[in-house]
């Protein structure tokens, strides 16, 4: 308002002689309104970027490169766990759908989230820093039972929540299948054991070697806990349902990876042969690999169904894994109580099944064996359903949930490979959050289903945990650095974006060891490294901020009007000048400003 | 004489509107001139336009300081003092809003005034004159402004539009019809009457 | 200490231009003005005067550079004739309009078509309404003092003027001509000093858009600068008469007491009429004459005054304007100003109105006393009448 | 981050930017308009020690009416064909008063330099005054309501050039001709380029002598497009070739500043109201020239 008094005013002349001798002005057009001419006005908002909306933690991935690039290290870090707890990890095991959304595909390619996620967790890992409740104690507690990913996230959450944590873990070590299903040289147990610490000076405590074995074991915890997450996982492998699968020689892959973490050896000879497509059998055959062995892996369907992701498959090519496709196991050939080999079927693809892949037919007449010294299959994980109490339901193999993990008893929630979800570390992560929302929402009456309303990213399923604390508080710790910036809950598409301003560049490759020395020697360490500064600056700079104010000065610089000032962060809009062209939210390169209709203030 | 001023920024077709009712008008045979505010113009800046009605030859030659009706094509010249200069609040206000008159009742000055109001920049998004972000609605107010004011008739105003606009002649038409229809404004006889409007009828009559 | 020379007009104008310290010239050739600005080149060049001369292309940009000059700040000057001066029309409101103190000698020139080189005035009287002060001289002396005043009446009013003199009746032609000496010239008129001018320690904006609301102020607040422009020259005349011994009038009379006809001239028509009268008296024909000096402002009241007052209300009969001028449709120029400044006077003068030396068609003392034979067999004026037509 | 070097590099290349602004809001330019934003952005550059002299054009009512200005600097309207010598003439009082470091700019539109100024600019430049001229180019006569100017190109809608007779003759090439007065600089640039244009002026206040900006300027309503664009839409000029930027040194040393993408015209016709009853045969024609006129820039620059 004092700003609106200071404003120059017009000059009337009553008298000729109060005016100069000639046409001259001495007085600035100030006072002129000119925002009167304007039908849109201008305003700044951030939007959320298309990697955000593609990742299952909705990691707010803009916001924590900003700060990365700025070598705000610790900053970035907090950033980014706000939504997951562990970039180390994840920077090593996601396979990262952000990667997919990243608009900067269409323009060299995307941006090496993962890597950068992963240079992140190392950059500030051994300084261990500790996230801070956002809370005061609540006062109330919460049983978690299983320390997989799903229920590492969930206990990550509720307690930065304020809420007391217990997780209950029936291994000796917490992490579940990060563990026991991700070999060393994916993730190094150090990466684990530091990331599992950090989570126990939080404040969560671990009972482990004391898992929940039986039904009964989870209605006490439902008595004496405010509530319950159950991240049991799938640990069961599916058999294969062919002659003689029991023979020694025959084990599944899943035990083959645990066996690395619990101790026991198993001496599967030189010649490996793995049954399946996924990440297990992927992770199987190059642990075979790394143990002297020629590996096969035999798949039913053709490369493009195999639901390993194929950066995985590539470096099992690599690492000089075969893989033979569209074959399907028919029965063990078992010599001397022993399996030998294995007699298999050609297949070839025919109609789409349910899953919309093409079903592999048998090919009649086109048995083929393979000789073999050890089979691992992994085709598949089931649940333990025996511990589940009986009045839970599942439905084709998963445990039957509302939303968020609620189960039938309200206070008690799931999340993981227990729920029908994709089997993937970072679906557990985003289960573990969801859970984690519900659960606080339980304890402090809130209705759920309103929530989620305000925190779900676009049209997606995923929820952020930071518009959760803003719908809690009022402000969030990463949302807009700008009081006077609007928060839209729309998707930044690349066509969003003003390519003007970007140029085309390749993605920097993750640093990888070299193949040679990953088979000999060096056979756990990780196969892929942390990045050079230099390399990590560069692909830093790759990003296109969508949605996100980046003070380019575009808006400040294309004003025709003067009406943009620059202010210590951010910018600022003179609506009395501004005459609405649109040029500056045009011009903005990453979709950060918006034009809307000039209200009809009566 | 009937004096009318249309208020609209640079762009909307203000000055052609003019032209257009004052064709209308002069169609049923009465004198008309019709005429711009004299200067530069700029798009989205306010600009007036001019209509006079007589049924003898108009000599006055001068700009209007105290239209009888005020025709506003942009509802966010209310904020604009100049708008309701020296009117006389016997006639009609009639603007362009999504509102009812009811809501501009409220404003200070125009608590006993006649006000219509008629959503004629949704009528021309759509019938596609203009863009979205600066839609000509002069078409579709004059419709609506012969429906409140009885000046001349629809059937006027639609031969004037055919005649007097540069492009699509329907869509202005069509306009101009759904206008018609869609003004929303109580009928005098329902109106209080004022001191002022009695002899302004008074006036009127006589002429 | 001043010097005596002998002078050709158009260089009488170029040692004025010196005097006055003129710092910025801007001027296109044009016969019979060009040797004063092959003189200021001269001049320039040697140093004698430190000024910038911008050797523009056309007198359209000779004067909106002069223009420009004087806005910025400098004492500008420029010269044309004719078709030159008539390009400039357009600046030459702008120079008025802007109140730019710029001071133009125009050395009268008929107009084309046909092709004339030789004098007339229409050149300069055609741009009567463009706000210009114009001064016309008799003399080569008369032009050098008042290209000198020029400057000094310009800077006080704010008006630009234009001096104005006969195409080789003047200009070609030599006679002694006075020249003062510069430093006394130098407290006759000081340096320009002008209240607004283009400097960005003040960042005026000039001559911007004027809406009605104001663009009728500014006209009638130049009119009282034309109206105090009379009493500003007899104030500058006075100055100078102090300082240099020569005195100026916005108008003066030669043998007037007692006279029953004046002869009204203007410019280098007037000696020669000088000679006439001379005559005319020696045959005892009471005759006088009335130089007008200035033409813009036109001098009303001074014209008035002159003719009422005459040997104590001496009544002159008849005037006979002589206009070395057309303005085809209407007569005489000088005649219809005068006739207009004198309407509603009860004891005004028959007004006869004569044209002579058109297109320089030589002006002798038997021009003029044909004119005044007229004058004197004719009771009542009737249109205009030319002197020395082939017919 | 990363953006386009030809557009300009945060907190890099528009060092002068964030100082002070010389011109005001307020302004009577449309919503958009290129000239406004040109001018905002050489006022940057130039700084306070200047005299700005601007004849009839858009700009003459762009500052505001008496008693008011948007200019910070000081500022003298001119008739419309006499920018030229105006600018000769100012430059010639503050050198006889010893401001001889005081900048000089006459701000012309297109019809204003190459039509009626044409005659006063070539002379100016003849007699290599020490002044920078600037022509802000919208391709026709906009202030007085969109009428045909020499510098409106082939095809051309205006208000003289009806869709039914559009403009018949090529845009005339003031950038050739004051090439070839041999003046020490001449440039061309847009506000589409803030970076090059900035750059420009910087380089122009170092030289002596006449100096010669040739900007392009959008304008809303001549050119029927929508104000948001109206940067898009220069840029898009010099991306198809139809306004190619580069600078030519004493008449002989040609730059090529900005490498363009070389989209295909189409691309920047397509966005313009004034070209839109274009029809295939008349969008090849321009295509031809366009690619014409670039083919020869670039031999003079590589024969530089």
């Amino acid at each position: 308002m004092s700003q609106e008094q200071n404003r120059p005013k017009p000059i009337k002349y009553n008298s000729a002689t109060e005016m100069p001798y000639c046409d001259l002005s001495q007085a600035t057009m100030e006072w002129n309104q000119t925002g009167t001419w304007r039908y849109l006005r201008p305003s700044y908002v951030e939007r959320t970027p298309s990697c955000q909306a593609a990742c299952p933690t909705s990691n707010d991935i803009e916001k924590w490169i900003k700060l990365f690039e700025k070598g705000e290290i610790e900053a970035a870090w907090g950033a980014a766990t706000i939504e997951n707890p562990f970039p180390a990890i994840m920077g090593r095991v996601c396979f990262h759908p952000c990667m997919d959304g990243c608009n900067r595909g269409e323009l060299g390619g995307s941006v090496n989230i993962n890597m950068l996620e992963r240079a992140l967790g190392d950059a500030v890992g051994e300084k261990l820093p500790v996230a801070t409740p956002f809370f005061e104690k609540s006062g109330k507690s919460v049983a978690i039972i299983g320390s997989g990913p799903a229920g590492l996230a969930c206990a990550y959450h509720l307690t930065r929540l304020g809420h007391k944590v217990t997780v209950f873990e029936r291994e000796k070590k917490a992490g579940g299948m990060l563990r026991y299903g991700i070999p060393a040289y994916r993730l190094s147990k150090d990466v684990l054991d530091r990331e599992i610490e950090r989570l126990s000076r939080m404040g969560v405590e671990f009972k482990l070697d004391s898992g929940v074995r039986d039904a009964t074991k989870m209605q006490e915890l439902k008595q004496d806990y405010n509530a319950v997450f159950v991240a049991i996982g799938a640990q069961k492998s599916r058999p294969l349902g062919i002659p003689d699968e029991k023979t020694t020689g025959v084990m599944s892959g899943l035990d083959f990876l645990r066996s690395f973490e619990t101790g026991r050896k198993h001496n599967i000879g030189n010649r490996v042969l793995v049954i399946g497509g996924g990440n297990t059998a992927v992770d199987a055959a190059r642990t075979a690999k790394r143990l002297g062995a020629e590996v096969t892996i035999l798949y039913r369907r053709s490369r493009a169904e195999m639901p390993a992701s194929e950066e995985e498959i590539q470096a099992a090519e690599d690492e000089g894994v075969r893989i033979e496709m569209l074959i399907a196991p028919k029965r063990v050939i078992v010599k001397s109580g022993h399996a030998a080999g294995l007699e298999c079927q050609r297949m070839e693809l025919g109609e789409p099944d349910e899953s919309g892949r093409r079903r592999p037919v048998p090919v009649e007449g086109s048995e083929i064996t393979f000789e073999s010294t050890t089979i691992l299959s992994a085709i598949g994980e089931q649940i333990e359903t025996n511990i589940i109490p009986s009045s839970l339901r599942f439905d084709n193999g998963a445990l039957v949930t509302k939303s968020c993990g609620q189960t039938e008893w309200n206070s008690v929630f799931a999340g993981g490979d227990i729920i029908e979800q994709p089997r993937t570390v970072v679906d557990a992560l985003c289960a573990g959050k969801k859970s984690s929302i519900a659960i606080d929402c339980l304890l402090h009456g809130d209705n759920l289903d309103k929530v989620l309303d305000k925190i779900q990213i676009g049209d997606t399923e995923y929820v952020s945990m930071a518009r959760y604390l803003q719908h809690r508080t009022g402000n969030s710790p990463i949302l807009s650095t700008n009081s006077e910036t609007e928060l839209l809950n729309e998707i930044v598409r690349f066509e969003d974006l003003n390519a003007a301003y970007f140029t085309k560049s390749s993605p920097n490759e993750s640093p990888t060891l070299p193949v040679k020395d990953r088979l000999n020697g060096k056979s756990f360490e990780e196969v892929h490294t942390s990045p050079s500064e230099e390399l990590r600056n560069d692909e830093l700079s790759r990003c296109f901020h969508c949605g996100r104010c980046t003070e380019c000065d575009n808006c400040f610089i294309y004003c025709p009007d003067v009406a943009i000032a620059k202010k210590q962060s951010g910018f600022d809009i003179d609506l009395y000048y501004c005459k609405g062209c649109g040029v500056c939210s045009f011009e903005c390169p990453r979709a950060a400003m918006k034009m809307s209709e000039e209200p009809t203030e009566l | 004489m009937i004096e009318i001023r249309f208020h609209g920024r640079g762009g909307q077709g203000a000055v052609i509107g003019g032209k257009i009712l004052a064709t209308a008008i002069f169609y049923e045979g009465k004198f008309v001139q019709a005429f711009p505010t004299f200067g530069v113009e700029r798009r989205g800046a306010p600009v007036a336009a001019f209509v006079r009605v007589d049924d003898d030859r108009i000599n006055l030659r001068s700009q209007i300081y105290e239209p009888d009706h005020l025709i506003i094509l942009d509802p966010t010249l209310i904020k604009n003092p100049a708008t309701f200069q020296g009117f006389k609040k016997q006639g009609w206000v009639l603007i362009n809003t999504k509102y009812t008159p009811e809501k501009f009742s409220e404003i200070p000055g125009l608590e006993n005034v006649k006000i219509a109001t008629v959503d004629a920049s949704g009528i021309a998004v759509r019938n596609k004159l203009g863009s979205p972000s600066s839609p000509i609605v002069n078409t579709s107010i004059l419709g609506a402004f012969c429906r409140v004011t009885k000046i001349c008739s629809i059937d006027s105003i639609c031969k004037a539009i055919k005649k007097g606009v540069p492009i699509k002649p329907d869509a202005n038409l069509a306009a101009a019809k759904e206008a018609y229809e869609e003004v929303i404004f109580k009928s005098v006889e329902e109106l209080p009457p004022t001191d002022g409007e009695a002899e302004n009828l008074s006036n009127a009559t006589s002429n | 200490m001043s010097k005596k020379e002998v002078l050709m007009g158009n260089h009488a104008t170029s040692y004025g231009v010196q005097l006055a310290r003129t710092q910025v010239i801007a001027a296109y050739p044009i016969t019979p003005q060009t040797q004063i600005v092959e003189e200021l080149s001269e001049i320039c060049a040697r140093g004698d005067l430190d000024a910038k001369f911008i050797k523009v292309e056309s007198e359209h940009s000779a004067m909106a550079a002069t223009i420009a000059a004087s806005k910025a700040g400098a004492r500008a000057f420029t010269a044309t004739s004719s078709q030159g001066l008539a390009l400039m029309h357009e600046l030459l409101f702008w120079a008025a309009y802007g109140r730019c103190p710029i001071v133009l000698c125009n050395v009268n020139r008929a107009m084309a078509p046909g092709w004339s080189i030789w004098s007339d005035q229409t050149d300069s009287l055609a741009q009567r309404d463009t706000g210009w002060i114009q001064i016309y001289c008799e003399t080569n002396q008369e032009v050098l003092d008042n290209m000198i005043m020029a400057f000094k009446l310009a800077e006080t009013v704010n008006l630009p003027v234009m001096v104005v003199y006969d195409a080789f009746i003047l200009s070609h032609t030599y006679e002694p001509v006075e020249i003062p000496d510069i430093s006394e010239v130098d407290k006759f008129l000081p340096p320009f000093k002008p209240k607004y001018k283009l400097d960005p320690s003040a960042p005026y904006t000039f001559d911007p858009l004027c809406t009605p609301d104001n663009y009728m102020e500014f006209r009638h607040i130049m009119e009282e600068a034309h109206e105090g422009t009379k009493k500003a020259y007899l104030d500058v005349a006075k100055d100078f008469s102090k300082r240099f011994k020569r005195k100026y009038g916005i108008l003066e009379l030669i043998d007037a007491e007692d006279a029953d006809i004046l002869l009204v001239t203007s410019g280098s028509m007037t000696s020669t009429t000088r000679v006439a009268v001379q005559q005319l008296r020696k045959q005892g024909e009471k005759v006088g004459i009335c130089k007008l000096r200035m033409f813009r402002p036109f001098p009303t009241e001074a014209l008035k005054d002159a003719i009422g007052n005459l040997n104590g209300g001496h009544r002159i009969e008849k005037i006979a304007v002589l206009d070395r001028n057309i303005s085809h449709g209407g007569g005489g120029i000088w005649s219809k100003e005068i006739k207009g400044a004198l309407f509603g006077m009860s004891t005004a003068p028959k007004v006869f109105s004569y044209h002579l030396g058109l297109g320089g068609r030589d002006i002798t003392p038997d021009t003029i006393k044909e004119a005044y034979e007229h004058v004197k067999n004719n009771d009542q004026p009737k249109e205009t009448v030319w002197i020395g037509l082939k017919r | 981050m990363r953006t386009d070097p030809h557009l300009f590099k945060q907190g890099e290349a528009i060092q002068n930017y964030e100082q002070k602004e010389l011109m005001t809001s307020g302004h009577l330019a449309c919503p958009g308009c290129g000239g406004a934003l040109a001018m905002r952005m050489a006022l940057k550059e130039l700084g306070e020690d200047l005299v700005v002299v601007i004849p009839a054009c858009c700009w003459a009512v762009i500052p505001g009416p008496f008693p008011y200005s948007n200019m910070k600097v000081p500022l003298m309207h001119t008739a419309f064909e006499t920018t030229g010598a105006v600018i000769s003439g100012v430059r010639a009082a503050l050198d006889i008063q010893g401001k001889t470091e005081t900048q000089v700019m006459g701000w012309a539109g297109d019809g204003g330099t190459f039509d009626i100024g044409l005659q006063a600019l070539s002379a100016a430049a003849e007699r290599n005054e020490n002044v920078i001229y600037v022509c802000y180019d919208n391709e026709a006569y906009m202030n007085t309501g969109i009428q045909r100017s020499s510098a409106t190109p082939e095809y051309t809608w205006t208000t003289t050039t009806p869709t039914e007779f559009p403009e018949a003759s090529p845009k005339k090439n003031i950038d050739r001709i004051m090439a070839a007065h041999a003046i020490p600089y001449m440039a061309t640039t847009s506000p589409a380029y803030p970076h090059d244009l900035m750059a420009k002026f910087k380089k122009a206040k170092e030289i002596k002598g006449f100096r010669f900006i040739h900007i392009l300027a959008s304008c809303t309503a001549g050119w029927k497009i929508d104000s948001a664009r109206s940067i898009e839409v220069m840029r898009l000029a010099t991306e198809t070739n139809a306004f190619p930027i580069y600078e030519v040194e004493d008449g002989e040393k040609y730059t090529i500043n900005i490498e363009p993408k070389g989209l295909p015209i189409n691309d920047y016709l397509k966005l313009q109201g004034r070209f839109r009853h274009m029809n295939d045969q008349q969008r090849e024609s321009t295509q031809r020239s366009v690619t014409k006129n670039w083919e020869w820039i670039k031999k003079q620059a590589s024969n530089s």
